[in-house]
């Protein structure tokens, strides 16, 4: 089955190529290492290359990846605007362990320069206006706590402000712990904020990466309209210790991968990176030229 | 294709007219280079009306084998010609993806549409990933799915049906088989979008109606449409399935004997020979019946489509409906 | 769990005794062999017992009955009015087999003194107005052709007219073949029907009783707000023995039957025929109670 | 009930006090019939008030140990002392009914309404058939089932949430568990009728929300509500679940501090030693509190609800809510 024109995915690498080039450029100028492990084979990559692969492996694996990058990636020639997410309090629980979570998240905010790990922008797909959301893993794994959750509210919120989809690319290990009951009260407030999309007609399509386990997973992430995911990434409810303890058993290979879930009818497409641009621009197009109008 | 042709009995004196034609198209059989140029024409010409007579008066066990041509164009190929930006969406969100029927978005002749059908699979390998075209439920859950998208973003549907009837196995009935093929049908009938079928093959039975309940139901001329495979009537009214013929017949379940029973709308002519004589063809006229029809449909309000299709449905075999 | 309070139960049992008293003497009449077989166990059970046990062998074999007791057993004292089915016209393809299908349809009628495979009435279910309509297997093996279709619709459209519950008692082999195509199509129509109901926020109570299979099973029978069972009912899609020749296996044990379908989640309850009336009553009462109104 | 209880550790005094209770009420361990009547007394005042003294003062993980303990009223007992004409209804009609989630129909003091809830068993057989609370997607697609059954016919919505999680297991995950999850939640925020959901017990994660997306929710008085249990966040964060006692303190999971943070509306008292030292009075004080909740929602609109299950959910932790 043909699903895509050669010609249009030429086309679209072009396109893309600009932001990616800029991203490279911003990069290089970084003094560490500049050889990386494929997690994959243990093979060392030169960073440079994998850059310029979107942070594919040669072995196809699909490394971890930043908002900034994200961004630059899934938006037309890379152009887009960060939108703010609201203010939310900081440590509502006054949450300690062996360090004080205040501490936790300035040590986040230092790393990553960002509030928290979702963060907001709005830009062209293929030519539609649309808002994408993307949980940074590198702040905190991701984790939904207040402001993630105030994050994509605000984002469903432009989305409906600006008659945009939204796309949203999920990574998380599940709920921020150290706001307790009130990270488990984003479930039903991303919820909700999915409703307002649904009602508008709008386009609500989930991107799965690597890892989406845990609230997430059983909220927003599995409530898209469409589902597409990376290839390999970890997608699941429980954790895999959590299962093996309690069904005394080791789980086989695969499970719990985005071409599992696919088997399993969770997911409509495992897309590589580097198409993920065209495929999205053909959804997009496609909903929203349909006659739809608010209910 | 032409080539590596399966040929039905019926068309024996084809078969043997154009086994002849290759024999003399041969460069090493023969050394006259005149005579046989002349010849080929004439038999080529005697070839192609013997199809026609024969495909002119095809019976109704006939037409059934036709419908099932392995060399018949499949969903996917009514995909390839007729949809652009395909981007096929899987799975019932459920259980499973079930790929005796493949569905998802794309664009027709500029329409944003959701569509969907029966894939029997081209060789043994496709064959048996598609079940033979066969569903199991999670098939019939992913084309509610799949409705209820396009619904949700006011996209038409259009679906085709191509499948000997929902599959018979153990796990399909576990997994509530009966309940998906009546949701199925029901998401037909509350659509409040455009949704036209098209029976390219065979309609069998209740998992073919599971994605037919539409405004329009189209049918290819030698396609077939019933309650019940000819073989599994025969079997159980002479208790011999060897008298499908005779089942064929007494069902009417002809594009044309549809038609005047309006179960269908509209047959859309084949290509002489049948639809696997030339596929392109084929595709193409179904589009062209698709377009029409999708044209009128787009200028009913969604509470119309709703109506139209219950009216449609309603009319079938009811007294002083004019049907019968 | 108590589900019934025993003295309503006991209450129950005097209510219906009358129309129970009625049918036993009806029947009592009957000329032919007084002792009839329990199909479970082969031992002979006397007919006058069976009549008062609601045909309900010693050993729990509940057997197929006709309308006249089903609405004699369901409505409140057996008091109910029995409803027309439409005209619709007989043997629309001029099918033959070995017989004709016209003269088969005169030998049904004969034998079952109606004019098709269902037969519908309205009256009360403890109190609540509801239309009820019974499929007959002794007629054709209780077939969908176009009479039942037409049937069901009218039965749905009383319902509609007096802000009535539907109760449907299925059984039938599946779609009569003699009918072709147009018998397909009753899966559609009826669906349709059934449409009308829940627009009007109407229960439509599916009971389920031996055999249900085919094309009704997967089109009306499954569409219920709630089904209920008779113990030990065949309720399936595709017949056993197509469904061997497919897996090349024999079935298990109580494939396809009521307890088999509960355990699966297609049905809400598996109730003995003695109780249907009390839950019926139970579920009508509380589901036309609500405050729920046409959309 | 009393006499086979299951003291925890904490209730040690109260424990070797009426051990002691027992011992003097025995006939045979003593002949003095009037000193023990007056000792009695007084040693059945002072288990009373110490036990009172220790439930006053119930620590976090303290407060998770009456949560779980296993005489507290379950989800039937519920059902049994506050519903009439009870009918269970069953199944996902998708793959299978999983009995950890219960649900039905039923009169509660008079009103018709649809109750559900987590049954996690009272002896071995039926903690094994309820797999001890713990819902597989069967049991959040069957929820969904009966609040769109609720919706059709206008009825409130009754839930009553006690589990330690949705059931952790290979198959719950291959089904879909989260899919399961969130559509529960979902299809709870966008009920269009009156939706109340209690904690009695546990209300463990995304297995507890999924049946409490509620326009209000209550909590007994020793009830715990979490993001994950203290055992689990004790082994992530110390790398040891033994300190289960910290980590349920510093998550917040009481009733007490969770009405402070509004994630719950109104606490229900529970009697002098907990709900499983009176389960009849606990089912009865549920019941009036839900009456006058369901009384107050029942002036409300359908879109009334739906506006204020949302505005409820989105003012919880939000800057200058006031909650925090
Ligand atoms: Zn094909
Ligand atoms: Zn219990």
């Amino acid at each position: 089955m043909a699903e895509q024109d050669p010609k249009r995915k030429l086309s679209w690498l072009a396109k893309i190529a600009p932001g990616v080039r800029k991203m490279v450029s911003r990069h290089t100028g970084f003094a560490g290492n500049l050889w990386l492990k494929d997690p994959n084979t243990g093979e060392m990559v030169y960073q440079p290359d994998l850059e310029q692969a979107l942070w594919v492996t040669p072995s196809g694996s699909h490394m971890r990846i930043g908002p900034a990058q994200r961004f630059a990636y899934t938006f037309d020639e890379g152009l887009h605007e960060r939108l703010p997410a609201p203010e939310s309090p900081d440590d509502p629980l006054k949450f300690t362990d062996d360090k004080p979570y205040r501490e936790r998240l300035t040590a986040a905010r230092k790393a990553t320069g960002a509030n928290d790990a979702v963060a907001i922008a709005t830009g062209r797909i293929g030519g539609t206006q649309t808002v994408v959301l993307v949980q940074n893993f590198a702040f905190m794994g991701g984790s939904l706590g207040t402001a993630a959750g105030e994050g994509f509210i605000a984002a469903a919120e432009a989305a409906v402000a600006r008659r945009a989809p939204l796309v949203v690319f999920t990574a998380a290990g599940g709920a921020r712990m150290q706001e307790g009951a009130l990270s488990l009260m984003q479930m039903a407030r991303t919820t909700l904020a999915i409703q307002t999309l649904k009602k508008a007609h709008l386009p609500y399509i989930v991107v799965l990466t690597d890892p989406t386990t845990g609230g997430v997973t059983a909220s927003y992430a599995m409530l898209g309209d469409i589902h597409l995911a990376e290839p390999g990434a970890l997608i699941g409810f429980a954790g895999r210790r959590v299962i093996e303890q309690t069904i005394r058993q080791t789980l086989p290979p695969g499970f719990q991968r985005s071409e599992f879930l696919l088997e399993k009818g969770m997911i409509d497409k495992v897309v590589h990176r580097k198409d993920l641009p065209a495929v999205l621009a053909s959804i997009l197009g496609v909903l929203t030229a349909g006659r739809a109008t608010a209910a | 294709m032409i080539d590596q042709r399966h040929y039905l009995d019926f068309e024996r004196p084809v078969a043997d007219l154009e086994a002849r034609i290759e024999e003399l198209s041969d460069p090493l059989a023969t050394d006259d280079l005149e005579a046989p140029a002349v010849e080929m024409k004439a038999l080529r010409q005697a070839a192609q009306e013997i199809r026609a007579r024969i495909y002119r008066r095809l019976d109704p066990w006939q037409k059934t084998q036709v419908a099932r041509h392995p060399d018949r164009p499949h969903f996917s190929q009514y995909v390839a010609g007729l949809i652009e930006d395909f981007v096929e969406l899987r799975g019932d969100r459920k259980f499973a993806d079930d790929q005796a029927i493949i569905g998802g978005l794309g664009r027709f002749r500029g329409q944003g549409v959701v569509v969907m059908g029966h894939e029997k699979g081209d060789d043994t390998a496709s064959r048996v990933e598609h079940n033979f075209g066969m569903a199991r439920p999670e098939g019939y859950r992913k084309s509610v799915r799949l409705m209820d998208l396009a619904e949700q973003f006011g996209l038409p549907v259009l679906s085709f049906v191509d499948t000997a009837g929902a599959y018979p196995g153990l796990d399909a009935e576990e997994r509530g088989q009966s309940e998906a093929i009546a949701r199925s049908t029901e998401r037909g009938l509350t659509l409040r979008t455009p949704f036209i079928a098209t029976i390219t093959g065979e309609g069998g039975s209740g998992g073919a109606i599971a994605l037919a309940a539409a405004n329009k139901v189209l049918i290819l001329e030698h396609s077939i449409y019933s309650v019940i495979s000819p073989e599994g009537c025969a079997s159980i009214l002479w208790r011999d399935s060897a008298r499908a013929k005779d089942a064929a017949e007494a069902m009417k379940i002809t594009a044309q004997d549809l038609l005047k029973l309006k179960v269908v709308d509209r047959i859309v002519p084949e290509p002489v020979g049948g639809a696997h004589s030339d596929p392109a063809a084929t595709v193409k006229a179904v589009g062209d019946a698709i377009e029409e029809e999708l044209k009128a449909l787009t200028l009913l309000s969604s509470d119309q489509l709703v109506e139209q299709r219950a009216a449609r449905f309603y009319a079938i075999g009811r007294a002083g409906s004019g049907a019968i």
